[in-house]
């Protein structure tokens, strides 16, 4: 297999953005039949590369090479003509057409089907050769991601793609659609299209790729054989040093006190309006972090909505801190001593286009010495901005540019800075590391853990199940609006959390959707191994 | 393989650039502007400073011009206030008719011999309150059901064109001079009418630049302004921090139509005196948006720009008199705001031949979800 | 492929710097001639306070008319009407200066519009539609120059007002209307319903009853002053109806085309449109406010000149008559010319009671009748045959 | 029976409601593909003299309508510019092309020496069935009387529905009307079909000027128009950008001033200026009701990225 020549060759490829280049003269080989894996932290140019390489960006600088011609895209087109398909983490598919109007769409005449009911039975029995099942005249708002995502890779081969890279494919994935998903990919190897896996997870790319290159800082640090490297070796690569080896162990847990967020049976309506949350009860304590599991879209956001008095409950009742909460909004649920931090960094938890200034006054702006008889201070304004920036080490901002252009990791510091500033008891936390590179990461969740021992309840959202499991004292697990699941420390069993997230084992979940007790003794041996991998990933990441 | 034309979002437009793209944008417009009146037989230089002749030069101009800029200001400002939250208020055409209806209606009701102060006063309390209530018709669709106020807001000017032209055209009501051969409105005592500041300029235009001061004094020093500019930013930020957006599009529709209304107050009052909508009908509040987008929303920034577009307005006799088509006016007009406009991408993005390679501020690397949710 | 569009960009700043320097050119040579008549324009104006000494020569030109229209001096109709009233006003001055500016509409517009003229040194504005409180404090501030403004009604000393009797017209028009109906439906669409409309329409069918009792006139109201796509609709609508003659207010030539399609007649309004659809074509009356014009530039002249309301018809000389159509024949050519010589001798009166509305009330009395100076302000109501309301409150 | 006020007026309706109908229709197409151009009134001024003045020369109807048409496409092309590429608020932009649009037209139409004003109508408009379908009763004058241009709508009411809802490119049309940046991805050319919905809607804006000019009116009238470019966009609105609809309204609408007359000729007495507001007052109301009930937002609604820019870097 390794003797194979190129497919794919690129050659010191630049790409820059504001003048920044995001990829810095890229060497990259693709061979025929291989799963390669593109590993990077975020923002070391894996999503820019893939870009290129799939005709969205065209770059400043470099060649592209495919079977040995140089290659220039001008458009997606035209890289779906020289036969790369792109499978992006965020689908590109119309939520109202149907799949088979998804997967035909754009193609020119000859390559097109004649009529939508041709489209559909071929594009059934494409499915049934790959093993990518879905109803071909479902339209894609009915779908599952997991469907989703099989209609974006079969829209590809569909489109003859003899190269597929699949942008993060299991970001949003269950562990067991996981499985589905490299069943099909190894299908596709087999029929001779070549695979790029771009992914953060170092388990899964060295499960399942033959070769890895990693990219840091826009740079290629290096490309290895899967089978001769180890994940120490690629951690070297992805970081330049044994940094990420200090991930902090959690420690045990605080003493645990009194209840600070208490929701019994709290039902929520979702934007379509059915319901999105059912019966929800669980309480959060002081000292404690509670951690909710599960696949993204299965009313974690409705959920927290509820908490954050964003959303109406529409039965139950809420208590943040003794105060019952169920229908005072956004503003009471703050007052009674609830610090957000949302899963939409820009756009919910920060005003993009307004400067950090307005941004760190955002909630208390209304208050004295904020303002005074609704007149504002900008003077306190400032003040308070320079004593958040300094004491969460915010950096990046200029005076009046819009939050927008400061990096990631310093727009959650920002608005960690502003909630856990207030006097508060307890923190709800969504995705908090999401999208953030390993530094800043560290720095969210020391600050999350930093509130434990301060004495306050945490309740953590997270689609990362190790960064749940990590820092949880108690984890729950959410599927299609229910609490499914609740294990301690003590109770924890992976694989069972993995199952609930896919609601595909009902044996062990009691009706009531209580906690459940498994015994670690049942548990099969190949589950505690992917629990072993993961916990190793965790630790050398 | 590089791109000849390269553009790339600017993240921060300094002063330079806010100022002297628009600059360049009218200028471009006037060399335009100057080849199609070539074209059309005139001479360019002749016709600009005509322009200039009858709207700036001397004090009599600058008057005449300042009161045509009046219902322009407090339009701009009407369009402004609301853009500021990303209302999109396209209905001031109508909210100043219902204004005027509404403006003139205590005019005529409340005794002649009433004070000139209380009966002015009057008069643009009930006409903004009015306005208020017009621009409410789309304000509540909006907060409670989301419906889309660009459209509700554009079809209520029509409603209220047709409305207008009943009252004096369609109908013996109470606007309508009975005595008048001609279908006109009833006209206005004197205590109803705007005193004059000299020649055609009346008080309207203090009311008009103090309305700007205040907008722009609650917009950027008040708590209330910090709600609605929030809002306009990110309205999920703001319910998330606490804010009532429901509340502020009520409000800030309300004002919008308010201000739009004494457009039409300070025009049946300072300007014809009487229900006449002719003269009412001559875009006012159309031009008030556009008015608004070259200002970029700012209230002080709304006061410029309507004096210069008044100023080319008010020429259009002038341009006869030496022999110009009175089109040309419109369509300089019309050049002046597709150029300003268009200009606008140029203040927020940097076009060149090639990427620059400059580093921001910021020295990182903005991940591209993180862009994508700042540009969108 | 990017050179080319490099090369395209470049081109067109090329062209576009070109089209500057031409556009800059030509301004710079352009100033001599404007120069020349902007001394001119001084000249005059300094001229002016020497107005009233030779103008027994015969030369006018120190003295300067604008005309201010607010609609299109081409627009075939009104402003038309008024334009060509001033030309022959212009012929019979030798070397008086007039000149006129269109489309301005009321208010601010006019306003300055008016303010301009005065500043350009006129002795004389006429402004052609309602522009009464545009240009009222205009004429208030400047008492040494004179206004004429059509259908006003506050005084000034320098302000004159005039309405021309329409119906001196409208009656023969009804005659030819009710001499040329087999259906004996008329259309007659009108903007809006005022007195001077009104007016016209109750003398109309008492021309077209003295022909044709059985005649019914059909008014229907556009409700805009000047909408050729809502006329079409309107002249249509009579045609459905059954009305074969159609007699148009202010307006444009759809009436005509209907009419043509149809098989029917058409009779205009204050134009000559006999040559655009000449099989259709009947009749139309014609205003001339030149009499009017030129007896006003006499008495400013003069140091004559009164303020207040004038009226004009057919012995004053304000109305004419377009030529007839092919289809009107000799019989009530003949019965046209009788009622127009009865009207100048005074020996036939158009309101002479009785008058009967069509609500049955009797408006003019047996032997009753609107005194001729009075009759700008009537009617509020129409007459017994006219199908068609005024709005009400 | 042919002669009476019914058939003949349903007849001058049907006539009547074409101009709105090319107007809505290329209107349709535009907002299919997510952009919105207010300026369908200034597109409409622009072909209605363009239109004029090359009937005026050539005595065709083909010719006036082609050269009305472009013109209508110039100007749409101006908001593409601007809105497409330019990424201008397209609220503004179209407001901006109704005054340009009136500007010019008015320019057009007086420039000349003579204008346009005093010219007459050069461009014959004939009936195409024969003479015994338009003598049959009723279906003769309401069905069977009407110029090709008449007929030309109708299908194009039916050619927009198979093409958006049958066809690859209909498909391309509305997926970049829904989702420029999954269109983007197919590989389908996000500016370039903006910009061909964008100048098609200018055709058809333009058409629909030029027919008014010189198949119905005969003159050409500055502002000619009178907000019927405005009536279209609310019928747009109101037929949920389906085109059969669009039909049903425009024979609605066009038929409305029309039915005003022939009602206060009937002596019913509904003052036009009410029967005016009517389109207006519909679609604000059509506009209320879809938001106001979600469920059925999903197959009423605008499409979803109506009036969005979309930039391909920017993501």
């Amino acid at each position: 297999m390794t003797t194979e020549p190129s497919r794919l060759e690129v050659r010191s490829l630049t790409k820059s953005f504001y003048g920044v280049p995001a990829i810095d003269s890229v060497d990259f080989d693709l061979r025929g039949g291989e799963i390669h894996g593109l590993l990077g932290e975020n923002g070391a140019g894996k999503s820019t590369l893939c870009s290129v390489l799939s005709g969205l960006y065209r770059p400043d600088t470099g060649t592209v090479s495919i079977d040995g011609s140089p290659v220039q895209f001008r458009s997606p087109h035209d890289a779906a003509q020289h036969g790369i398909g792109m499978v992006y983490q965020h689908f590109r598919l119309v939520d109202s057409f149907t799949v088979a109007q998804n997967i035909v769409l754009g193609l020119r005449r000859g390559t097109r089907p004649k009529s939508i009911r041709q489209a559909e039975s071929m594009v059934g029995d494409l499915a049934d050769e790959y093993g990518l099942h879905v109803d071909p005249t479902a339209r894609i708002w009915q779908l599952s991601v997991g469907e989703q995502q099989r209609v974006e890779i079969l829209k590809q081969l569909f489109r003859g793609a003899q190269i597929l890279i699949l942008d993060e494919p299991t970001a949003v994935l269950a562990p067991q659609e996981t499985d589905r998903l490299f069943e099909a990919v190894s299908t596709m190897v087999g029929k001779g299209h070549s695979v790029v896996l771009v992914s953060h997870k170092m388990a899964e790319t060295m499960q399942y790729t033959d070769r890895l290159t990693v990219l840091q800082r826009g740079r290629n640090a290096g490309t290895a054989d899967t089978a001769n490297s180890t994940p120490a070796d690629v951690a070297k690569m992805m970081f330049g040093d044994s940094r990420a080896a200090d991930r902090r162990e959690v420690t045990t847990a605080a003493d645990v006190g009194e209840t600070v967020l208490s929701l019994s049976d709290v039902c929520v309506t979702g934007d379509s309006g059915l319901a999105a949350v059912t019966d929800a009860s669980f309480e959060v304590r002081r000292g404690q972090v509670v951690g909710v599991a599960g696949v993204a879209g299965n009313g974690q956001r409705e959920l927290q909505e509820a908490i954050a008095g964003l959303r109406p409950i529409a039965s139950g009742s809420l208590e943040v801190a003794g105060t019952d909460c169920t229908k005072t909004g956004p503003k009471g649920s703050a007052k009674a001593g609830l610090a957000f931090v949302p899963e939409d960094r820009l756009g919910v938890g920060l005003a993009p286009g307004l400067p950090l200034e307005h941004n760190m006054a955002l909630k208390n702006h209304d208050r004295s010495p904020h303002s005074r008889f609704g007149v504002l201070s900008s003077s306190a304004i400032a003040k308070t901005t320079k004593r958040l920036v300094e004491a969460f080490d915010v950096r990046g901002n200029r005076r009046g540019m819009r939050v927008s252009l400061m990096s990631g990791g310093n727009l959650q510091k920002a608005i960690l800075a502003r909630e856990l500033t207030e006097g508060h008891d307890v923190l709800l936390a969504a995705a908090p590391t999401r999208g953030l590179d390993m530094a800043a990461a560290e720095a969210v969740r020391a600050h999350i853990v930093d509130e434990r021992a301060a004495g306050r309840g945490v309740l953590v959202f997270s689609e990362d199940l190790d960064e749940i499991i990590h820092m949880s004292d108690v984890v729950l697990v959410m599927f299609k609006g229910q609490i499914v699941g609740s294990f301690t420390r003590e109770s924890l069993d992976v694989d069972a959390v993995g199952l609930l997230m896919t609601g595909s084992d009902p044996t062990v979940v009691s009706p009531s959707g209580s906690s459940i007790e498994i015994d670690l003794t049942e548990a099969p041996d190949e589950t505690l191994d992917v629990a072993t991998i993961s916990t190793a990933e965790e630790a050398t990441a | 393989m590089t791109s000849a034309i390269q553009v790339t979002p600017r993240g921060y437009a300094g002063p330079g650039v806010r100022f002297g793209v628009p600059f360049l944008a009218l200028v471009f417009a006037l060399v335009v502007g100057a080849v199609i009146l070539r074209i059309a037989g005139n001479d360019p230089a002749e016709a600009y400073r005509t322009m200039f002749d009858s709207s700036l030069n001397g004090w009599t101009s600058i008057t005449r011009t300042l009161a045509l800029a009046t219902p322009l200001i407090l339009t701009g400002l009407a369009a402004a206030v609301a853009f500021q939250m990303r209302v999109y208020n396209i209905g001031g055409e109508g909210q100043l008719y219902i204004g005027a209806i509404a403006g003139s209606w205590v005019g005529l009701l409340l005794p002649e011999s009433m004070s000139a102060v209380v009966m002015l006063s009057a008069m643009i309390a009930v006409g903004a309150v009015a306005g208020a209530a017009w621009a409410l018709l789309a304000a509540i669709p909006k907060a409670f059901f989301n419906a889309d106020e660009i459209i509700t807001t554009l079809m209520l000017n029509f409603v209220a064109l047709s409305l207008m032209n009943y009252l004096i055209f369609g109908s013996l009501s109470f606007w309508r001079d009975p005595k008048r051969t001609v279908p006109g409105g009833k006209r206005l005592p004197d205590s109803a009418i705007m005193p004059s500041l000299s020649g055609r300029l009346h008080i309207g235009i203090i009311i008009a630049v103090v309305a700007a001061m205040l907008l722009w004094w609650l917009l950027r020093r008040t708590s209330w302004g910090f709600q609605v500019r929030t809002i306009g930013d990110s309205p999920r930020a703001a319910r998330y921090s606490g804010m009532s957006v429901r509340l502020k599009t009520l409000t800030v529709l309300g004002m919008s139509g308010a201000l739009a209304a004494i457009a039409g107050v300070s025009e049946v009052s300072g300007v014809t005196k009487g229900l006449e909508p002719r003269a009412l009908a001559t875009d006012i509040g159309f031009t008030g948006i556009i008015i608004a987008v070259v200002a970029r929303n700012n209230p002080l920034g709304v006061v410029p720009v309507s004096v210069f577009l008044a100023a080319i307005a008010t020429s259009g006799s002038r341009l006869q008199s030496i022999g110009i088509e009175v089109e040309v006016v419109y369509l300089l007009q019309g050049l002046i705001f597709l150029t300003v406009t268009a200009g606008e991408f140029f203040v927020s993005n940097r076009v060149g031949l090639r990427a620059e390679r400059r580093a921001e501020a910021d020295g990182g690397i903005p991940p591209s979800a993180e862009l994508a949710r700042g540009v969108s | 492929m990017q050179r080319r569009l490099t090369f395209h960009l470049r081109t067109f700043f090329a062209l576009l710097l070109g089209l500057a320097l031409i556009a800059t050119a030509c301004g710079s040579d352009a100033p001599s001639v404007s120069v020349e008549g902007a001394t001119e324009e001084a000249s005059e104006t300094t001229d002016d306070s020497a107005e009233s000494a030779d103008d027994a020569s015969g030369d006018f030109s120190d003295f300067k008319v604008v005309m201010i229209l607010d609609g299109s001096a081409e627009d075939g109709g009104w402003n038309t009407t008024h334009l060509r009233s001033g030309k022959k006003m212009e012929a019979n001055f030798p070397g008086i200066d007039f000149s006129y500016v269109e489309e301005i509409e009321p208010g601010q517009p006019a306003t300055n519009a008016f303010q301009d003229a005065v500043d350009s040194g006129a002795d004389l504005v006429i402004g052609t539609t309602f522009y009464q409180f545009d240009m009222i404090d205009v004429a208030a501030e400047n008492p040494d120059v004179y206004f004429l403004t059509w259908a006003g009604f506050e005084d000034q000393p320098n302000v004159g007002h005039f309405t021309q009797a329409t119906e001196d017209g409208r009656y023969m028009d009804g005659i030819v209307a009710g001499s040329l109906t087999e259906t004996n439906i008329i259309g007659y669409p009108v903007g809006f319903p005022f007195d001077e409309v009104n007016r016209a329409l109750n003398a109309f069918t008492l021309g077209a009853q003295e022909v044709n009792p059985d005649v019914e006139v059909r008014a229907v109201y556009l409700n805009t002053w000047f909408d050729p796509a809502i006329e079409q609709q309107a002249a249509e609508a009579l045609a459905n109806a059954g009305a074969d003659v159609i007699a148009h207010e202010v307006g444009s030539q759809v009436y005509a085309t209907v009419m043509a399609e149809r098989g029917g007649h058409v009779i205009g309004y204050t134009n000559d449109w006999s040559d655009f659809e000449p099989e259709a074509w009947a009749s139309s009356f014609l205003i001339d406010w030149s009499t009017y014009y030129i007896e006003q530039v006499e008495a400013i002249i003069a140091g004559e000149f009164e303020s207040g309301f004038s009226y004009g018809g057919l012995a004053e000389g304000w109305i004419d008559f377009a030529p007839y159509g092919p289809s009107v024949t000799d019989e009530t050519l003949a019965l046209i010319e009788e009622r127009k010589q009865g009207i100048i001798d005074g020996t036939f009166d158009i309101f002479e009671g009785p008058i009967v509305d069509n609500q049955g009330n009797e408006v003019i009395p047996e032997g009753g009748t609107i005194e001729f100076g009075d009759r700008n302000t009537c009617c509020q109501w129409l007459i017994e045959g006219i199908v068609g309301e005024i709005p009400a409150e | 029976m042919n002669e009476s006020v019914l058939v003949l007026s349903i007849a001058s309706a049907v006539v009547a409601s074409i101009p709105i109908l090319y107007a809505a229709l290329g209107e349709i197409i535009t907002n299919r593909s997510g952009v919105m151009n207010l300026g369908v009134e200034g597109m409409m001024l622009v072909g209605a003299v363009v239109g004029f003045w090359a009937g005026n020369e050539t005595g065709s109807l083909t010719a006036a309508l082609i050269a009305g048409g472009l013109a209508g496409v110039g100007l749409a092309l101006v908001h593409a510019l601007l809105a497409v590429t330019l990424r201008v608020d397209q609220t503004v932009s179209g407001l901006s092309l109704v005054i340009v649009g009136g500007g010019f037209s008015s320019f057009v139409g007086t420039s000349g020496e003579p204008g346009l004003l005093s010219a007459p109508n050069e461009v014959e408009v004939n009936p195409l069935l024969p003479q015994f379908m338009q003598d049959l009763p009723a279906v003769g004058p309401i069905l069977f009387g009407h110029d090709i241009v008449v007929y030309a709508g109708i299908i194009a009411v039916f050619a927009a529905t198979w093409i958006l809802n049958r066809t690859a490119t209909g498909l391309s049309l509305r997926a970049v009307g829904e989702d420029p940046a999954a269109a983007d991805a197919a590989g389908i050319s996000v500016i370039r079909t903006r910009y061909a919905a964008t100048a098609i809607g200018g055709f058809g804006a333009g058409i629909g000027g030029a027919y008014l000019t010189v198949a119905i009116v005969g003159t050409w009238q500055n502002g000619l128009t009178a907000g019927i470019g405005w009536i279209a966009v609310a019928l747009v609105i109101l037929a949920g950008w389906r085109p059969w609809l669009a039909l049903v309204g425009a024979l609605a609408f066009g038929g409305l001033n029309g039915l005003g007359f022939t009602l206060q000729l009937a002596q019913v007495d509904v003052p036009s200026d009410f029967l005016k507001m009517m389109p207006f007052i519909a679609a604000y109301l059509v506009v209320i009701l879809v938001s106001a009930n979600p469920g059925r937002a999903r197959r009423l609604a605008a499409p979803a990225a109506l009036a969005q820019p979309y930039a391909r870097e920017a993501r």
